[in-house]
Formats: structure tokens, sequence, C-alpha cells
């Protein structure tokens, strides 16, 4: 029933890492949650899902675990239902977490021949009798990249995240997403290996459009949270870039920088565990000062909110993959893992490889471009509204929850090699090569890529030398005893006030321009004009919207699909209150003529005359003349 | 002996309901109980025990479903109880109810513990026709022409299945004589059947009728209305015992079926009820009151049973049989409570409850809701599972097998729908809306009470095994 | 010989009560109709000595050509039955459709005329009346006819137990006389209110 | 080891006069006088007695963002190339890291320029991230290329292999190289056509307006940041794509590596002079082109092998 493997366990201690600063600042968070009974007792199942469904060892008890971790994690996100928007989002995550669990239900029923209580390795045998195993892998990856929040079945997370209680965004986009991760770890090793080069290539791609797709879509965004949310999507893509280079490397059998970028995969996954936890609770955290998501009304919280500021600059750091932080490091050795695509024989991949290198480095530079404006609109300059203005710092328990995390970030930052030998341990208890010795050949103080003439970092030496240059120039600033004054920003003769400031939304406006046909925003632009002059007015509102080009063309279509349906059968089924009689001389006679042609003798040409019949048949009887 | 005993509390209940005064309205209920006794007795007896000679015959199946049945009829008759403080009721009404309930039950327990097709027949018409008149006890305009519906409806339905039992018949009695109206022998000298496509085009004939009579395609919405109009312990009634009677005859039938030809019996039933879901799907997309909505979602899972049955899931569809036999009349019957402001406003229909028994009946009646889309722990959620693994697995060893696994997927998106559409109406239910106060007596509760714990007891590993031990 | 003649009648008595469109005609012919399925079960009965059969017949021609028809008639005295009966079906399509089916029956028993030794064509005949009879039921918006067709529906069966199985087990057959009986009896209960148009 | 130090010393001490070189050397093309080589180091020396004025909008980050935008420069610079043969260097830092060293110290200098509330600041930000943003994933292409030819992925150890054998056979994805290296070079620094380091005016710039509330010693720092900055670019370009005279004597080899640093400086000062700077919109279309060149030079060399 439960199994405690090195898998198990590395993602045990991740849901364990992620989850206990996460109580202490859900128990501070709790005042403001109303339903609390409610709130705590899908609190705790969700995390006891999570675990149990790292634990599980067969399939039906995955599945179960699986399911309780949809529901709680569902009914978290119904825990404020003031606005109807929430309840839009639950329902959406809700038929997009099944619609991921349609597919591996399919999946497991294929691969266990019906006996749900069979362990993954009796699993592989029966996959690798399977005759169409990429089957398989489409069902696998549909039903975890839909949780886990790739491109295309991305979309949910935007809604579904902003609008659960700050812990539990936390927990789902730290945490939760992660499971899916463990999951293609689990079921792609232990079920579905060998994999041919072009479920890898796949995956690269999904994760390449997925980091760039995330990006681009939180710089639009004016909801703090929906922003971090699509910044999951950003950071699946690049554990799934890490993850895709692993399975190519590994089918062309390149064994050792196979595990490498795994172990970089894993490592990311971790480290966005520590800082999309943190994010997330510092957004909490300004959330509940200042009582809206709104970005544009935030402004000058680090002033008021110390605790909470420091610790987003940290994760900010991290997540946009500045040196020294352990969000460079993981980022750092997928991108070494793609250099590695030189040692490929296949030309046409090593020329595709540079497009992914490309949709990484782009990432990595809009995203810092997406945390500044983040950072600096929330918590630089002067207070945009007056919610902003009365903010304080929160309670004990959630600063001592947010200091938890960041302690999780500084730990995987100074302890990368430990962390990185228990990945080690994982690849090797997978039936991968170990490769710790070789990424540390000569102690803790350099991380090596294993490709040949790889690149090499000094996580710590750097730390220690960008600490000390900085203390060293602090200390001469200190020594020299320079004057300071106090006096109001200069603006070229303007006041400053809250209104001259830059918005986020003027903040990623050249980028918003650039990237405008993907965007196709939805601007709305007022200005009161002063005497028919086109320059001068005296009142101007700007406000501009993007909807998703997924959402727009891949779900509304969907759904517009569904109800054109939806419209036609119920205004056939009409017929039966009138025609039922006919409907039944239809029936009847379609299931004696499909019997007549399938049971006993096949012709097209009786086909043919049957299905003329049928029409003219429906036609008279049912449909009759129109009137 | 047996026989008697089975149908003696339903005669009682017959004449009871002659009697004009009062204590007649709780008399009645007590001898519904009565019912159950009896049946617990031949659960416990050997199988199979013969009832009547070969006509009557007790097996694991049958007496399994009669004992469902018998739970769901012991709470349906509890919660009209307290039908007169949701609805305008008179006392005549509600005793002619039970005069017609008497004899559905008869009619109902010769269908389902009958091992002769044509007697199988005539206590499946009894039943038909007994509940054309327990629809008319609600006196409105709608519930007499839905139960003129049913009944012309019903009867030809009925008609087609004895017109396909007679084809049956015809094509086994060279070798069987008179014989080959029984089931046993049927299915023991299927193999011998002188003209295969005689029996086929019987069986397709029989399982139309039968499948009508269940609001598969295309007669989806029919059942729904006569559902709406009626009263809704009668709703619960047709949903929790109507069905399996229907669902027994084609279970059996199937079972011949297979003998004979299992790829056209599973090509036509898998058509069948894929086309049905489709059509029930998106009538569930657009469905806006309780009672069309699990109506709808009845034939859905009516259609699953059919297929897991036919897919070689027997355990799957036993157990789908009894988790929708109870979980459906619990519906039902809260529809009463539910719609209590009003058919069409789903919305906050699950707020405003005060006190011990509002709280109990909320959390019960969400869970159903829940469960009836297969969530865990719903004994649903684990049917499913073995059922659409029987259906991979068939979907394996046939020769179009992408084919079928495409299938297998479109019907599950099909069921995702549904799911969407359930998942909207409790958000709805239960976030949606203003508060209203609502009243909940207590023997609705109770009723539902024993539905949920008939639902646990059916997760109960013995009770799982008994499942799996009875095909 | 004469069952033929006899299974030729039943068949004419139907389609004429295709085409008519009074309630008591309709009446009329459902009541000839049951008449030759009565003489018919006579007749094979006394082929084949079984006694049974003999029954049968008797009783078919007791309750269905002379009880029902009878009833019928008296409520519709009682309850105001609209005597004037539309068909919604138009003539043109009738006369095309009517031949059609009888074609299309005959070309889906075809299969069944090598399986089995005796007459085949029984078999098409009484699907053929099947759907006759269906297609009684979908030509009319009253009630009435619509019983009628059910009654017909009824004596397709019959015709298809007395020829293609040469008469089923005398319970079932006493059963379905006696499920007949209670949908007279159920329909009594419904008319009670008045006639409707469903 | 002695070298090594002397090395980053000379460089630090070299920054300010790169750029008052350039500056001179506009003038000079201009027919102005040009300004004094020393103007850097007046300015420095300035800045260093004047009071710091600190805006009462600013928070904490206006304190400590000037040291964290010039540490991690100060840091890189113990990581570039040796000037000469046989000193120590760095050998094992790849380009990713000061990559990200430099990247790092774009992003406080952004904070800083969101701190102080003003409108400018915030504008200066924006751009820079922008232009921050189309940077990277030239820049990290064009390192994979290099780091392909050199053989090596360490920034030092690939300056010394280049110089000891000159990638001839790849010449020309080696040029696609140098080009895309030299845009960003430009566009890193706040150079025409990207940036006017020279005016104040709204329209134009980018990285002044970002510390237009900087003041005293925080502004030396930050100028002496964005000198460092140069010196950086100009040393990596003139060991990665102009790896010759490694071999001299060390002394030959170091004023060699000084002329070198100093022609790549008078080709920015030419190019500034001939060049109008670009709408900000028009930038991605210079820095589109850096990225195809990245992206060239790559596949000639695989493709190709040239």
């Amino acid at each position: 029933m439960f199994q405690f493997d090195t898998l198990s366990l590395v993602f045990i201690a991740l849901i364990v890492l992620g989850a206990i600063p996460n109580f202490f600042y859900s128990w501070g968070y709790l005042p403001h949650i109303e339903r609390k009974a409610h709130y705590q007792l899908h609190y705790f199942t969700f995390v006891l899902s999570m675990i149990g469904v790292v634990l599980a060892a067969n399939a039906l008890t995955f599945l179960f675990f699986w399911e309780i971790m949809s529901l709680t994690s569902w009914q978290l996100i119904l825990t404020e239902t003031k606005e109807h928007k929430t309840i839009h989002a639950a329902r959406f995550y809700f038929l997009m977490t099944h619609f991921g669990f349609v597919f591996l239900l399919l999946f497991f029923l294929i691969v266990t021949d019906g006996n749900l209580s069979l362990g993954f390795e009796a699993m592989h045998s029966i996959a690798a009798r399977f005759a169409y195993p990429t089957l398989l892998f489409f069902f696998v990856s549909l039903g975890f990249l839909s949780k886990a929040g790739a491109v295309p079945l991305h979309v949910w997370l935007p809604y579904a995240h902003p609008q659960a209680p700050s812990p539990v965004s936390a927990l789902m986009s730290g945490v939760m997403l992660k499971i899916a991760i463990y999951g293609m770890f689990r079921f792609l090793f232990d079920v579905l290996y060998p994999w041919p080069l072009e479920w890898g290539i796949l995956i690269l791609v999904i994760g390449s459009l997925s980091s760039l797709v995330g990006v681009l879509y939180a710089l639009s965004e004016h909801d703090i949270k929906a922003l971090l949310a699509n910044h999951s999507i950003e950071n699946i893509g690049i554990i799934l870039i890490g993850f895709g280079m692993g399975m190519i490397f590994d089918s062309m059998n390149l064994k050792v920088l196979s595990s490498f970028a795994f172990i970089a995969a894993l490592f990311h996954a971790f480290n966005h565990m520590s800082f999309k936890s943190l994010l997330f609770m510092g957004a909490g955290s300004v959330l509940h000062q200042t009582h809206t998501k709104n970005i544009e009304k935030y402004g000058g919280l680090i002033k008021t909110m110390p605790v909470t500021a420091f610790t987003f600059l940290l994760a900010s750091i991290s997540i946009t993959a500045l040196p020294p932080t352990n969000g460079f490091l993981s980022e750092w050795m997928i991108f070494q893992s793609m250099l590695g695509s030189s040692h490929m024989d296949d030309t046409s991949l090593k020329l595709a490889i540079p497009f992914a290198i490309f949709a990484l480095a782009m990432t990595a530079g809009l995203a810092i471009a997406c945390f500044v404006k983040a950072y600096g609109i929330t918590f630089l300059g002067l207070h945009r509204s007056s919610n902003a203005k009365h903010a304080h710092e929160v309670n004990f328990l959630m600063r001592a929850g947010m200091i938890l995390i960041s302690l999780v970030v500084i730990s995987l930052m100074l302890f990368t090699p430990y962390y990185i030998s228990w990945f080690d341990k994982v690849l090797g208890s997978l039936g991968h090569t170990t490769v710790y010795t070789k990424i540390f050949p000569d102690g803790i103080w350099h991380l090596h890529s294993v490709g040949i003439r790889g690149g090499v970092v000094s996580p710590l030496i750097l730390l220690l030398a960008l600490l000390g240059v900085t203390m060293l120039l602090l200390f001469g600033y200190r020594t020299l005893g320079v004057k300071e004054r106090i006096h109001r920003t200069w603006s070229c003769g303007y006041r400053t006030s809250p209104r001259t400031q830059y918005s986020a939304t003027g903040f990623a406006g050249p980028i918003r321009r650039f990237f405008g046909w993907l965007y196709k925003p939805d601007e709305h632009f007022h200005k009161t004009s002063i005497a028919g002059h086109k320059s001068k007015f005296t009142d101007a509102h700007y406000e501009v919207h993007v909807k998703p080009l997924f959402e727009k063309t891949l779900y509304d279509s969907v759904g517009k699909a569904a109800n054109f349906m939806s419209y036609w059968v119920y205004r056939l089924s009409h017929f039966e209150q009138t025609r039922y009689a006919a409907m039944i001389f239809n029936l009847m006679l379609s299931v004696l003529f499909s019997y007549r042609i399938f049971a006993h003798e096949f012709s097209w040409a009786t086909l043919l005359l049957e299905a003329t019949v049928m029409i003219i048949s429906v036609k008279v009887l049912i449909i009759g003349d129109k009137k | 002996m047996m026989p008697l005993l089975l149908v003696l509390p339903a005669l009682i209940m017959f004449i009871v309901s002659f009697i004009q005064s009062e204590k007649a309205k709780f008399l009645l209920p007590l001898t519904s109980f009565a019912i159950l006794l009896p049946i617990v007795k031949l659960f416990m007896l050997p199988k199979p025990y013969a009832l009547l000679g070969s006509y009557l015959v007790a097996d694991r199946l049958d007496t399994y479903i009669l004992l469902v049945s018998s739970l769901v009829g012991i709470g349906v008759t509890l919660a009209l109880l307290t039908l007169d403080k949701h609805v305008k009721v008179s006392a005549s009404a509600y005793r002619r109810f039970y005069r017609f309930f008497a004899i559905f039950w008869i009619g109902l327990s010769i269908s389902i513990l009958s091992n002769n097709m044509g007697l199988y027949w005539i206590g499946l018409e009894l039943a038909t026709l007994s509940t054309v008149y327990m629809i008319k006890t609600n006196h409105t305009k709608a519930a007499h022409k839905e139960a003129w519906n049913y009944m012309i409806v019903g009867a030809i339905a009925i008609s087609l299945v004895l017109f396909g039992i007679i084809l049956m018949y015809a094509s086994a009695k060279p070798i069987l004589g008179e014989d080959a109206m029984r089931f046993d022998l049927l299915l023991s000298h299927a193999k011998e059947i002188p003209s295969p496509f005689l029996f086929e085009m019987g069986f397709a004939i029989a399982t139309v009728g039968m499948f009508v009579k269940m609001g598969f395609f295309p007669m989806n919405l029919w059942l729904a209305n006569i559902e709406r109009a009626s009263f809704y312990p009668v709703a619960a009634l047709f949903s929790g015992i109507l069905e399996s009677a229907v669902i027994i005859g084609f279970f059996r039938f199937s079972q011949i079926a297979m003998e004979i030809n299992y790829t056209h019996l599973f090509g036509f039933v898998f058509a069948y009820t894929l086309l049905t879901i489709f059509i029930v799907s998106f009538l569930l997309f657009r469905a806006k009151d309780f009672m069309r909505l699990f109506s709808l979602s009845g034939v859905e899972h009516m259609a699953l049973i059919a297929l897991f049955w036919v897919s070689g899931g027997t355990f799957a569809a036993l157990l789908h049989f009894g988790a929708h036999a109870f979980l459906k009349p619990a519906l039902f019957l809260s529809t009463g409570v539910l719609e209590s402001r009003g058919k069409y406003r789903i919305a906050g229909a699950l707020r405003g409850y005060k006190g011990k028994k509002g709280q109990l009946f909320w959390i019960l009646v969400s869970l159903f809701i829940l469960a009836i889309i297969s969530l865990p722990p719903s004994p649903m959620f684990f049917s499913e599972l073995y059922g659409f693994g029987a259906m991979i697995e068939t979907a394996k060893q046939s020769d179009h097998m992408l084919a079928m696994i495409g299938a297998i997927l479109l019907l599950l998106m099909l069921l995702s729908v549904i799911f969407y559409r359930f998942v909207a109406i409790y958000q709805s239910m239960k976030y949606e809306g203003e508060e209203e106060e609502k009243r909940v007596y207590p023997s609705e509760l109770f009723a539902l009470v024993m539905f949920a714990l008939c639902l646990a007891a059916l997760l109960i590993p013995a009770s799982l095994d008994y499942l799996r031990s009875i095909v | 010989m004469g069952v033929d003649f006899l299974i030729g009648l039943f068949l004419a008595t139907l389609i004429v009560a295709l085409f008519t469109s009074r309630l008591y005609r309709l009446i009329l012919w459902y009541s000839m109709n049951s008449l030759t399925l009565g003489i018919l079960a006579l007749l094979i009965g006394e082929e084949l000595h079984d006694k049974a059969m003999l029954i049968t017949g008797i009783v078919t021609i007791l309750i269905k050509a002379i009880g029902i028809p009878y009833m019928l008639k008296s409520f519709s005295h009682r309850f105001h039955f609209v005597r004037q009966i539309q068909s919604e079906i138009k003539v043109q399509h009738a006369i095309i459709l009517i031949p059609a089916i009888l074609v299309f029956t005959f070309y889906l028993a075809e299969p069944i005329t090598h399986m089995i030794h005796g007459n085949a064509n029984y078999v098409a005949i009484s699907i053929s009346s099947l759907f006759l009879s269906l297609l009684l039921m979908m030509e009319h918006r009253n009630v009435a006819p619509k019983i009628i067709g059910f009654l017909s529906m009824e004596n397709a069966l019959f015709l298809l137990g007395i020829t293609a199985t040469e008469g089923m087990p005398m319970l079932v057959e006493l059963g379905i006389f006696f499920d007949l009986l209670m949908a007279i009896v159920v329909m009594n209960l419904l008319f009670h209110k008045e006639e409707v148009t469903p | 080891m002695i070298m090594y130090l002397l090395t980053i010393i000379l460089l630090l001490l070299i920054a300010p006069l790169l750029l008052s070189f350039i500056k001179a050397v506009k003038m000079w093309l201009l027919y102005k006088k040009p300004v004094s080589l020393f103007q850097g180091y007046r300015n420095f020396a300035k800045l260093m007695h004047k009071e710091t004025l600190i805006s009462q909008e600013a928070s904490q980050i206006t304190r400590i963002a000037p040291f964290l935008v010039l540490s991690p420069l100060l840091v890189t610079l113990f990581f570039l190339p040796p000037v000469v043969a046989g000193a120590f260097y760095v050998s094992f830092v790849d380009a990713f890291t000061i990559t990200g060293l430099i990247t790092l110290s774009t992003f406080f200098l952004m904070l800083l320029g969101l701190d102080s509330a003003s409108a400018f600041g915030g504008m200066g930000s924006s751009r820079e991230a922008f232009i921050a943003a189309l940077v990277e994933p030239a820049m990290v292409l064009t390192v994979f290329s290099v780091s392909m030819m050199s053989g090596d992925l360490g920034v030092g150890q690939a300056g010394v292999n280049l110089a000891a054998h000159f990638p001839e056979a790849h010449m020309a994805s080696f040029l696609f190289a140098a080009i895309s290296f030299f845009i960003l070079l430009l566009a890193e620094n706040g150079r025409i056509p990207v940036d006017n380091p020279e005016t104040h005016l709204e329209l134009t710039m980018v990285h002044e307006a970002m510390i237009l509330d900087i003041t005293g010693v925080y502004l030396a720092i930050i100028e002496t940041a964005a000198s460092v900055k140069f010196v950086i670019f100009a040393s990596l370009f003139a060991s990665l794509f102009l790896p010759f005279g490694l071999q001299f004597a060390a002394p030959v080899a170091a004023a060699l590596f000084l002329v070198k640093l100093f022609a790549i400086a008078a080709t920015v000062a030419f190019l500034e002079v001939n060049t109008a700077k670009l709408r900000l919109f028009k930038v991605p279309n210079l820095l589109g082109i850096a990225i195809v060149f990245a992206f060239l030079s790559l596949i000639t060399f695989y493709v190709l092998g040239a």
C-alpha cells in the first residue's frame, strides 16, 4: 500500500519543508478566515493527502489520495466565497484537475490490466507489452501536466491561486504542483522506461513554451497573486526543460548528462517550492494588510512591513535566478545541461536546442523585469492608496512562517551539495547513473557541470565574495563618515505624489507593447481634453486588460462548442414530447438495420441504402414539415 | 411457503390501504418495513433456492437486487411520512399510493426473482402499470398528462420487450421446447441455439424496449418529465427500484447474448450507451432543476452500469448499481426540502439550515451530490475505477484497440461534462444565493441517514467480497 | 393455406385501421383484427392438437375481439372522446410508407429463413405488424387511437407467439391477458379525469 | 598571483579613464575641445566630498542598493581572463555566472530607480528592464557559441584557450559572435544608440533616469559601477574576441591589452558620433540583430563547422 523509497522520501522532504513554515503562517492567518473549522479540516487533510500520494505504492492508493488532494484543495479555494470570481475559479480548477484525472485513470487502467492494487514494478512489464507506449506517455503527461500547469493546460492557475487563502496558494503553488512533477518522475521512470527520443523533445518543447508563456502573462498581470501564479507556470516550464533534457540525453545514451539534467530539475523543484511559498506568503501578508490584490494600490510597504519586504526581496532575487541564490544554481544547472547538447550526434536536435536555450534565457530576462515590477511597485516608492498607507507588519506567527521558509531558501543556497547528494541518490535508486562525484569532484566548494569541459560555479565562494565586498564597501562608507540629509525627491521641479509615480501598467508598458501581437490587449483610454486640444487634458484614465491567448482560443471555443451542442441536443430532445412513437419507430428500424448489416453481412451498397431509408424516415416521421 | 411470505407484507399493505382511518397512515409504513424480513431470510438461504419450481428461483444476483430494492422502498416510505409537510396531499391519495405500491412490489418481486422470461415480463408489466397510477397520486394536470405519457411509452417499451422475448424463445424452442423460457437453461444451452441471428434480433428488440424504459437514447427526457410531475418519493421509487427490475432483465439477457456473440453484443451496447451518454451529458449541461438533473444523471448511471456489465466488469456493475440505488433516491427525497423555495432556484439551496437536524441534512446532501459524481470515498469512485478497468481490458483484447480506447476517452470526456455541471450546481447551491430558513423533518433525515449507512455498508470489505462472488 | 389466408386478413385489417379517421370504425377494425388472431389461434391449435392454444384462441376472441372493443366504446360514451380522429401523417406518405415497411421487414427477416425450418415469413409479418401498430400510434394525437395502437401491438406479439413459436407456455399467455386487463383498469382510472391529448 | 591582483587594480584604475576617453574622442571628433582624460577621477573625488542627499520617500533600499550595484561588478573583475601569459586567473567561473552577477547589479539599480517615487526613476527602470530582458538571451547564446569555439565554459580558461589556438576553422561563427557581443556591450553599458549617457532628457535617458535622485557618495559608487561595467565588457571583448598578444612578455602583453581596451573605447566613441539614439521601440531591432547573430554563430558552428 505504501512505499518508502528514496524518490518518495525526497518528495516527503519537499512537502515537509514547504508545509511546516506554512503551518505557522496559516495559524497566523487564521483570524482572517471565517469558516475556521472547514478551513482547518481541509487544510490538514490536504497536506496529508499529498504525503499519501507520494507514498502510495499502488494505483488504487495513488488515485485515491490524488483525488482527495484535488477535493480538499478545491474546498480550500472555496474558503472565502464572497466574490463570484472565487466560485468560478474553484469550478474551473476542479474541472481541470479532473480533466487530468481522466487521463491518469486511463493510464492506470491500461498498465494495471484492471487490477489496481498492482505495484509499480509490475506495471512496467504490462506497459512494455502494450502496443502503443506513446499513448501511455500522452496519458501520463496530460494527467500530470494539467496538475502541474504546463502549457496549454495552465489556464487554471492564474484563476485558482489568487482566490485561495494565501497559505493555501503557497501550498498549492509551492508544493502541490511538485506532486505532479513527482508523478512524472515516478511513472516515467518506474513504468514507462525506456523513452523514445520524441518524448523528451515533446517535454522540452512544452517546458520552453510554458516558461515563456508564464512569464509573459505574469508581466501583464496586476493582481499580485495571479502574477505569482503565472510565475509558477514559468517555473514548471523550467523544471520541464530540465526534465526533457534528461529524457533526451537518456534516449541518446548519455547517461551522465541525463542524471545531471534530472538532478537540475529536481533541484529546481525544491527551489521553486521554497521561494514560491515565500512569495505567496509575502503576497498574502500584503493582501492581509491592504485588503486588495491590485498591485497598483500598494507602494511603500517596505517602510511599514520590513520583514515581509526583506523576505520578499530574498525570494525575488532567487526566483529571478540571480547569483548566488539557489534559483540561480538550479537554472545554471539546467543551462549547463543544455550546453551538454554539443555532445549529441543528432545535428537537427543540436540545432533545435539553442531555441530552448533562447526560451530559457528570454524567460530569465523577463522574469527580472517582472520581479522588479512586483517588488518595486509593491514595496517601494509612495503608498498608492490609503489601504497601503495604513498597513503595518503582520502578526508574529505569519512573520515566523515567512522567516522559516526564507531559512529554507537560504539552506538550499548554503547546503546545495547536501541537497544534490539526495537528488543523486534518487537517480541512483531509479536505476540511473549517480553523478555526485562528478558534480563535486573536489569538495563542496565547486559545482561542476558534467559535460566535457563544462562550466563550474562556486556558490559559497560567490556568496562570501559578494557579502565580503559589500561589507567592505559599507564599512568604507561608514568610516568615511558622510553627512546625510533627508529631503524630498527632486522630480525636475514637480512635486512627487502617489499619482505621479510609475504604475505597474506603465512599468510593463514597453514589454507589453513589444509583445502586443501576442497579448492583443484590451485597452481603455478616456481623457477629458481641454478645448479640443489633443495634448491638453484635465483628466485621463487608462486601463489595460490582457486575456491570455490560450484561454481565448482554446478554452472559450470549447465552452462555446459545448453550449452549441447542448442547445441542439436540447432542441432535438423536445421531439420526444410529441413524437415519441416515431422516435421509437426509427430507433427500432435503425437497430434492426444495423444488426442486419453489421452482424449478418456487410456491404457498402446496402449500408448506403439503409442510411437513405433511415434519413427519409427520420425526416418524414420525426422532423415533419416546417410550419 | 417462502413465496407467500414474500408477498404477504404487500398483501397486508394492499388490504390496510382500504381502511379509512388516520391510523392507516402509520400502519402502512410499518407493513413496508415487514417487506425486509422475508428478504433477509431469503438472503441467508443457500443459493440457488427454488421458490416456485423453476419459475421463481432465488440466486445471489437477484437476492442482492431485491435486498437493495427493499431497503430503498423502506427509505421511501419513511420519507413519505412527512410528505404532507412539503406538498398538499390528501389522505385518500396517500392510501391509494400504498395500494398501488403493494401491487408494484408484487410485480417487482416476481420480475426480479423470476427464472422465466415470460414471468419476468409479467412482473415488469404489473410494476409498470401500477406506477402509472402512483404518478397520478399528485393531482395536477401535469401529473395526469405525464401518467398518460408513461402509460403509452411504457406500454410500447414493454411490448417491445415481450416481442424480443418471443423471438428469443422462438430461436431456442427447437432445442429446448417450452423450457426455452428459462433463463438458466438458455444460458447453459446458448451455444447450441440453431438460429443465432433470430436470437440476436430478439435481444436487440428487447434491449431497445428496456433501454427506452430506462430513459436511454432517444427517450432521455420523458422520465425526467414524469418524475418532475409526480411527488418526489415516487421519483425516488422510480430511480431506485423500477430501474432495478429492468436492469436485472438486461443483465440476464445479455449474459445469454454474451455466449452467442460477444462482439455483436458489446458493439451494440457500447454504441447505444455512448450515444445515450452523449445526449444526456449535453442535456445535463443545460438542466436547471433538481428533478431533471437527478433523473438525467440516473440515466447516465444506468448506461454506465449496462456498459460495465457487458464489458465483463460484473462486480463494478453491481457495486455501481447498489451505490446508485441508494444515492439517487436519497437525492430525490431531499429535493422535497431543497426545492422548498421553488423549483428552479438552485442557488443557495444548501444554505439556511439551522440546528443539528439542518446541519446533518446539508452535510449529508452535499456528500450525496459529490458522491453521485464519483468522488472518493463514494462507492461509485471504486465501481467506476473497476468498470473502466474492465472496459479497457475488453479494449485491449479486441481488434480495434485504438478505436476503443478513443471511444472510452470520449466517454470519459462526456462524463466530465456532467461532472462539470454537477460541480457548478453544487457550488451554486452551497455558496451562491441568499440564505432562507428551511425546515427538515426527522423522517426524511432518518431516510437519508439510512441510505448513508447502506452506502457505507457497501464499502465494507465483506460486502465487496460478496459482490465479487455474485457472478 | 388457411393460416396464410388469416395472416393476410390480419395484416389487411391492420392496414385498413391505419387509414381510418373515425374512432368507432377504428375500434371495429381492431376487433376484426383480434378476431382473425383468435381464429388463427384456434386453427393452428386444431392442427397441432394443442389445447392451450385453443384456450388462447377462445380467450382472445372473448377479451380482445368483444370485451375490449366494447369497453372502449363505453369509455368513449362516458368520457366523451373526440370521435373525429385526424391522421398526422399525410395519406400520400402513408401510401408509400406501409409497403416500404413490409418490404424492409422481409429484408430484415431474410437471414432467418436460412436458419429455421419453419415459415420465416411469419416472423417478418409480425415484425411488420409491430411497425404498423407503431405507425398507428404516431399517426394520431388523441389518446384513444394510441391505446388502440398499443392493443394492436399486443396483437402483433400474439401473432408472433402463435405462428413463429407455435404457442407460448400457458402461464405466460394467461399472465399477459391478466396484464392487459390490468391495463384497461388503469386506463379507466386515468380516464376518470377527462380525455386529454398528451 | 601578483600579476592577477595588479591586473584587477589596473582595471579598476583605468575604468573612469576609459569613459572619459570615449567622451574626449567624441568631443574631438565633433571639433569640440576634448574633455580632460582625468575628468572621471575629478568627478569621483568631487562626489566623495559631498554630503549625501536622501529622498524622504526612499527606503532602506536606497541605502543598500548602491553597494549591491557595485559589489557584483567588483566580484566580476576577479573572474576575467588573464592579461599576460602565466598570470593567475580564475579558470572555472563561467559566463553564466558573470552574466548573472552583472544582472544582479542591474536588478538593484532598477530597484533604486523605483525607490524614490519619482516618475523618472520608474521610467528609467521600466526601460532598463525592457532592454535587459532582451539582452539576456543574446548574451547567453553568444556565450554558448564562444564556449563552443574555445572548448571551455570557464571564461578565464576560454580566453587562454582562444589565445593559444585561434579558432581559424570557425572564423565565420567567431565573427558573428563578436558582432553580437559588441552590440551587447553597447546595450549593457547604455551607449548610443541604445541610451545616451550624456543627456538628461526625459525622452532619451535610461540609465541616468534611474539615478536622478542619487547624490554624493552614492552617486560616486553608481558612476564607478558604470565605468567598471564598461571595463568588464571591454576586457571580455578584448580577451575573447581579440585573443592575441598573450604570449609576449608581460609588460608588452599588458600594454597590448591596454591598447585593445582603448581601441574598443575609440570604436564605441566613433560609433556614437556616427549614429543617432534609437527610439526605445526601435531598440529591440538592434538587439534582435544581436540575437540573430548569436543564433547564426551557433548554427554555422554546428552545421558548417565554420
